[in-house]
């Protein structure tokens, strides 16, 4: 084994981990592809080859507009969290003392389930909540607030809550990889502490937010569990419409090809941002 | 063994109580459960080849269910309760078909309109409420086509085509869904979703499950369901088939469902659970009281004067998924 | 040089938690002088450094640039600028951003650009404006960070180790130019260095420190012929130490028996405290001479065997075990004609002259 | 030396912003009515003292366990070759590889989950709870391969060419030398990756079969709440065991950094 | 140190992808000698290094061991043993267990123990077995690791940079205790060092690479009386190189024309290719005399001007500007009394003799 090449021996090593996920993203993506092409009609499904789905699904204003409203939940989500993260992944990597203690802190509440901490959520927001009777306690309202549940404004918070750790971690590294010398240096060369961290601390951490902004967006865009439990009657994103195909409507190949529309355009929009954040990034001198 | 037996049901139905007799034949040992939330969840992981024996749907699923090849037709002759049975029930539609049953009937109950009675009197309550913008935010209805175009039909004077509405009523109910939306604070999607609101005042009237109104009472909020069969009220009824899937020898499968329709299960779920049972021997040695208060002393009257939860035909199945998703979306 | 103070240390101590990494630091520094702190690794020498820059506060004492308290100024508000020992160039950013850094918001662009030009130019690098920082040599790499500080026009360049990441050829080279470039800008430095022949070379002045204390500062040639103690005598350059007895003192001239060498007048050495009856005194490996025959014109000759030889090119070392000192005295004699004149075990004389051994002071056993 | 900054004081209102919820679990899991929302009905300890007997409920989590453990096992195993392939070897096609292997972390669950249901039944598999650890598996990859990567960074590669050079050969020089360094790495990697799996949910409704793993159970419970304040009892329960199981973690990654530095 | 060769390398090359780290190297090695690899950062070095040890297989070419082609035998089972750069202490492990790790499993345990104890005695650190990994001092790693491998008996030692983590006192020392012990067990041992003293101190003979070449394989004292061109002569030491024309050739004697220098007659240098007419000569800073007056005794003679002067301790620099060359030449003394006898702007004479001076054969341009 020493002696085969360096080459064939990372092939080997990595090879169980890449064939599984490979296998598990390409056997899956090839059946959804064949089921987007099918027709189902109520218990009989027609392996004809049409585009009919296709057609319906782009013919159909609801799923453009289910598409945007996802994108621009996510979108919210994403924004939400990670300015919330920033702050805090910054306290840890550069001010905090015991930076273990701090990372244990932030993960210990992700460890009970995360349906009880989407219910706990509406505990505090509704309308007997802790927040409405702490308001009502304080003079500070008449009526109990009826804007904090059943909104996006929840599914934005309590999404931000549930995504906490996965946009603080890649922060967090992206902050504790800059050298401090280089922070001195902009000190040194006469910045104060604001425009040295625009100049140069928030620069060299774009891809640690590009990192975090990926991995909460994309699959913020494909949940249904939390629009479903707080997003109230106008929270509803594409998943609920994907889940419903290959639920209560039966009809898998139109969830296939909803499916399918949702990863396109998720990855398309991915992609820009990533083009534009590491283009803005560069801009900044 | 007692747990060889597997029972995919909603979750709770694993209660003893329910087959106190089967548990005393197979050595105390209790049949394994596994649980959906809804019938759809159910359909979906029936057909994509999850087996068990018994599955639990309603009465409106077993024409689809069927016709998926997923159930098998039951021995009428091995079901030592099934005379007494009550009379309606075996009435119900999809039950039996092409002659054979598929369903032994076990609980039924109503999904209505369930409000605060401290907030509204009884005599003003009714399904028009739901549009009325002074209820804004105040209500919700089940995130689910059919129960939501059952609520629609009654609320239009449709009732009695629910399963087979014409294009003209299609429009005509999905229009009152239409113009109930914007007071919608949310389309429930699971009953303590529902209860947590009512519980805490955040919605004040709403469309559900007998099972919430008794669980709001245990619970002391001042609530109550309509049960005036003129302004509206649906009717279900739930049991269990035999799924072709199943594995167990049959007469364990018997073996359970004989126990699930004893007069002791039925009083048993009567006076423990607030639920009427398919076995008319129940209501005899069941607390009357009890029968009173949770308001199903005369099922000959919900039978006929309510809407019942029948499969809608299979096209207009499809027409009404579609057009509630667009009616959820504001469209 | 002038004579002016631009940098005064006064009795500045730097503790983290109980340890003290810098403690009693006075320290006057000229307009214009090259400076170097030299000592070993962990010493102190970058602390007192960033002390200087800014971005540490002593402890204790105080520090004045050009006659100001320092006291509560931030790093970024100091006449200073520093060169990092890593260079800390940025990476996100081409040659001519990282150089310009300073000075952005603070000038119109084109004179930035001219200044960037002019800076590039001083440091061998014109034209280098969209070189990425990813693409940049070692050397390079030095001289951008050096363009940077210097473009700031600070009184005072204060550079840490700016060489140590460098090879041989390069560092010879750089030495070199960074000490023309001080010496026609006219600028105070101050440098950080392990490294005694870049200090020696460099410097117009070395603060020799060990243990977080100063212990000598003075010019190269000073500090290698009147080191204040034997830490120091055998910290720069080589040092054969012997002990001795001191028999007498006239003035500024001490006499002496030491080991192995016997009775001889030395100049007593201002930097050492006392001179005790039992003091050590030390000589210089170039200091002796070595030869077959017991040399004629040194007054204090000895014999030895060679022990070992040792080949530097420039210089070959013997040692030469002698009677009355247990370790073997080291002898450097240049390499002329590329010869080696004396083998292991060879019977040869030492001699040596009183004026050239260096009084230590006490002995500190 | 300097004031408590706003930044410090962001961060402990961050924590409460992530604690508030968490600690109101605890608190209904006291609450005598089964409604879990204000006002409080009574107190008691009865969910608890009831937990016992909850026989699905039980076989629930002890299902979530041991999927957690298969999961934390086939998913460090795996991580564990391949982040030693991706730092210590260069070869073609290795940022294409790290990538792929990261690919489930950003492709939404629901098309995860139905796609892998739809191929495992075309490959005959049943839903199952060997599904689910196939699903979860694939899910935890990622963080173990992330994990492991940096435990192999921070680990010095003449360590086991000085085990060859030794005259040691492959597969002993990965017992003794290997195995032992990145120790707190495994640990650390089979801690989250079995958290990963405990907490799924989407995936595991999909894919369990008439074994439903805790979050499933949870799942329908919320639906018919009578016995949800159980879920709560066993949810406080496990928010303190987790509490235990991190502190631990950290102990091994202290132990870990002790012996590393110098 | 035997005639017999335990290692010979046959045309070994070795690439990555398509660059080549090594190329044509062919190199013997003898029973019981002490050799250095030397050259600048990045030239093959380690490379070569690992491919004796087994841990790269060569593109092209042969290593033998002891006679033996070693091509396919894995590093386990190869008669060398190595110590890393880093020393690869197994930081699990404490000192005893990781001196004893080679052996556990192939001998019985008392006999371990001995070993073991034998091994730590040898370098010094008797009776540590019990000592963590992580309590020890660079010093001390360095010497578990020169333990760990002494203890296998290997045929050859191959060490990477053995000394480059320690500093300079320790680093001294340790080179002198390394040669010593290399020299009571007389194992052969492969060193490489980018330190030219450390080759030229510790070596009986250097191999000096560039660009993955073996430019020059020799006795420290020839590589720095003859090496084998410019690259070899700048890298060893300093070296003036000035053009010269060669006017006649008889024997081994050269008649030429150096600049500034003018007439004189040079030995021929074997080790360089050809001597053309247009060639170089270079001249070690310590060969030429240096004074106030023109030298008497000293056949070429120029007079140039102070440029620059250097105090490096034992020896002092002078950079002396002369008609004929532009670069300055430079000029080593050794710095006896303390004193500097020439200032900048001082003019002086140089005098120099044919026979310090080297041919660099024909001029590279
Ligand atoms: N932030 C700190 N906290 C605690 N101790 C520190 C800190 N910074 C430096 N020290 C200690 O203070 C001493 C002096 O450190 P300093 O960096 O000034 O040494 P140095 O002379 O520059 O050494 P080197 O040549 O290795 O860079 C060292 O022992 C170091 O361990
Ligand atoms: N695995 C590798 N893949 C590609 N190039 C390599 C690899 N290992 C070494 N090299 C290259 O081969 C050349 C020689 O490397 P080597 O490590 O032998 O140099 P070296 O002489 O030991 O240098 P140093 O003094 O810096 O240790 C270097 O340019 C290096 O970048
Ligand atoms: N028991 C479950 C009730 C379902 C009503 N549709
Ligand atoms: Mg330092
Ligand atoms: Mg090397």
């Amino acid at each position: 084994m020493i002696f085969r090449s360096e080459a064939s021996r990372g092939y080997t090593l990595s090879a169980p981990a890449t064939a599984y996920v490979g296998f598990l993203v390409a056997a899956p993506l090839v059946i959804l592809v064949a089921y987007s092409f099918w027709t189902q009609s109520y218990v009989t499904l027609d392996k004809t080859p049409t585009l009919k789905n296709y057609r319906d699904a782009f013919a159909d204003p609801l799923v453009r507009h289910l598409m945007l409203r996802s994108i621009w939940i996510a979108g919210a989500v994403t924004a939400v969290t990670v300015a919330l993260a920033y702050p805090i992944a910054y306290f840890i990597a550069m001010k905090a003392r015991k930076k273990t203690i701090w990372l244990l802190l932030i993960t210990i509440p992700f460890w009970s389930s995360y349906l009880l901490r989407v219910f706990a959520w509406k505990l505090i927001l509704g309308f007997n909540g802790v927040m409405n009777s702490a308001l009502l306690m304080l003079g500070l309202i008449d009526e109990p607030l009826d804007f904090l549940l059943y909104n996006e404004f929840a599914v934005v918070l309590t999404l931000a809550h549930a995504w906490a750790p996965f946009a603080i971690l890649p922060i967090y590294v992206s902050l504790q990889k800059i050298d401090p010398s280089l922070l001195e240096a902009a000190t040194d060369l006469g910045n104060g502490p604001i425009r040295r961290f625009m100049r140069v601390t928030l620069p060299l951490t774009i891809p640690g937010i590009i990192a975090a902004c990926l991995i909460i967006f994309i699959p913020t865009v494909g949940d249904y569990v939390t629009p479903a439990l707080v997003g109230g009657s106008d929270g509803k994103m594409i998943a609920n419409l994907i889940q419903v195909q290959f639920g209560a409507a039966n009809n898998w190949p139109l969830g296939a090809t909803l499916s399918l529309i949702a990863m396109l355009s998720v990855g398309f929009v991915a992609i820009v941002f990533v083009l534009t954040a590491t283009r803005l990034g560069r801009r900044i001198k | 063994g007692g747990a060889d037996l597997t029972v995919f049901d909603w979750s709770g139905y694993e209660d003893p109580g329910f087959f106190a007799s089967y548990m005393e034949k197979y050595g105390n040992e209790a049949p394994s459960y596994s649980y959906f939330g809804s019938q759809e969840e159910a359909f979906t992981k029936l057909s994509s080849g999850f087996a068990a024996d018994l599955a639990h749907p309603c009465s409106d699923a077993v024409r689809k269910w069927v016709a998926a090849d997923l159930i098998q037709p039951l021995d009428e002759s091995k079901l030592t309760n099934w005379a007494d049975v009550l009379p309606e029930i075996k009435e119900v539609d999809a039950i039996v078909l092409d002659g054979q049953l598929y369903m032994l009937p076990f609980e039924w109950g109503n999904t209505g309109l369930i409000y605060r009675t401290d907030k509204i009197s009884g005599d003003d309550v009714s399904l028009q409420l739901l549009a009325d913008p002074a209820y804004a935010g105040k209500i919700a209805v089940p995130d689910a086509a059919s129960s939501a175009y059952a609520l629609a039909a009654l609320a239009t004077g449709n009732a009695d085509d629910y399963t087979n509405l014409s294009d003209e009523q299609f429009k005509e109910v999905s229009d009152f869904l239409r113009s109930i939306h914007p007071n919608v604070r949310f389309y429930w999607s699971d009953a303590g979703q529902f209860d947590q609101a009512m519980t805490s005042g955040e919605i004040e009237l709403g469309w559900a499950w007998n099972q919430s109104e008794l669980n709001l009472i245990w619970n002391e909020v001042p609530a109550a369901m309509m049960r005036d069969v003129d302004k509206g009220i649906a009717t279900w009824a739930c049991g269990y088939v035999h799924l072709k899937s199943s594995t167990t020898p049959v007469d364990q499968v018997y073996d359970l469902l004989n126990a699930l329709t004893d007069p002791a299960s039925g009083q048993y779920i009567i006076d423990n659970w607030g639920y009427p049972h398919s076995n008319a021997k129940a209501f005899e040695v069941a607390d009357q009281a009890n029968i009173e208060a949770y308001g199903f002393a005369d099922p000959k009257s919900f039978f006929e004067g309510s809407l019942f939860f029948d499969a809608v035909n299979p096209g207009l199945e499809a027409k009404m998924l579609a057009e509630f998703e667009r009616i959820k979306a504001g469209f | 040089m002038t004579d002016r103070n631009i940098i005064e240390l006064r009795g500045v101590e730097k503790r983290y938690g109980t340890f003290v990494a810098a403690a009693g630091i006075n320290l006057d520094l000229k307009e214009g002088e090259f400076f170097s702190l030299l000592g070993p690794s962990g010493c102190g020498k970058t602390t007192v450094l960033r002390m200087i820059a800014g971005f540490q506060e002593p402890t204790k004492g105080s520090v004045l640039i050009d006659g100001q308290d320092m006291e509560g100024v931030p790093a970024n508000n100091r006449p200073t600028n520093m060169v990092f020992q890593s260079y800390a160039i940025f990476p996100h950013l081409n040659v001519g951003n990282n150089v310009a850094y300073g000075l952005r918001g603070k000038a119109p662009k084109a004179e930035i650009d001219q200044r960037v030009a002019e800076a590039l130019e001083m440091v061998e690098l014109g034209g280098l404006q969209d070189r990425g920082a990813g693409e940049l040599s070692g050397g390079q790499r030095q001289r951008v960070a050096l363009a940077r500080a210097l473009i700031m026009r600070p009184k005072v360049l204060l550079l840490d180790e700016p060489l140590s990441a460098l090879d041989k050829k390069l560092r010879e080279q750089m030495q070199f130019e960074m000490r023309n470039l001080q010496q026609s800008l006219g600028i105070t430095f101050v440098m950080v260095t392990h490294d005694q022949y870049e200090a020696m070379t460099m410097s117009d002045r070395i603060g020799v420190m060990f243990n977080g204390r100063l212990k000598q500062v003075d010019t190269p040639t000073t500090l290698y012929a009147r080191p204040c103690d034997q830490q120091v005598a055998s910290f720069i350059g080589e040092m054969n130490i012997l002990p001795a007895q001191l028999l007498d003192e006239t003035g500024d001239t001490l006499s002496i028996n030491a080991a192995a060498f016997g009775r001889m007048e030395i100049e007593r050495n201002p930097n050492v405290a006392t001179s005790d009856r039992n003091m050590n005194i030390g000589i210089r490996p170039e200091q002796l001479e070595i030869a077959a025959e017991k040399p004629e014109d040194y007054p204090s000759t000895v014999q030895g065997t060679v022990s070992n030889v040792a080949f530097y090119g420039e210089n070959i070392h013997y040692h030469i075990q002698v009677a009355g000192t247990e370790t073997p005295i080291s002898v450097s004699v240049p390499n002329y004609f590329h010869t080696v004149d004396f083998n292991r075990g060879d019977a040869v004389w030492l001699g040596l002259q009183g004026a050239s051994v260096i009084d230590l002071g006490q002995s500190t056993e | 030396m300097r004031r408590p900054s706003t930044l410090t004081a962001y961060a402990f209102l961050y924590l409460v912003f992530l604690y508030l919820p968490v600690l109101f679990l605890p608190l209904f899991s006291f609450n005598s009515g089964t409604i879990v929302a204000f006002p409080i009905k009574g107190w008691t300890l009865d969910w608890y003292r009831k937990l016992g007997e909850q026989d699905t409920l039980i076989q629930a989590l002890w299902n979530s366990l041991g999927v957690g453990t298969v999961v934390a096992i086939l998913s460090t195993a795996m991580g564990l070759f391949a982040a030693r392939a991706f730092v210590r070897y260069r070869f073609r096609g290795q940022r294409a590889a790290e990538g792929l292997v990261m690919l489930p972390l950003v492709i939404p669950g629901i098309i995860v989950a139905s796609s892998m249901l739809v191929l495992f039944l075309f490959l005959g598999l049943k839903p199952s709870l060997l599904t689910v650890v196939l699903g979860h598996t694939f899910l935890a990859l990622p963080f173990s391969v992330s994990i492991l990567k940096s435990a192999f960074d921070d680990f010095d590669a003449s360590l086991e060419e000085a085990s060859y050079d030794l005259g040691v050969g492959v597969f002993e020089t990965f017992r003794r030398v290997t195995l032992p360094v990145v120790t707190p790495g495994i640990v650390a990697s089979m801690l989250v990756t079995f958290t990963v799996s405990f907490d799924e949910f989407v995936l595991a409704f999909f894919l369990s079969g008439n074994q439903p793993t805790l979050p499933v159970y949870i799942w329908s419970q919320i639906r018919f709440p009578a016995k949800l304040p159980n879920v709560l009892a066993l949810g406080s329960i496990l928010l303190l065991t987790s509490v235990l199981l991190l502190v631990l973690a950290e102990y091994f990654r202290r132990r870990s950094s002790a012996s590393e530095v110098r």
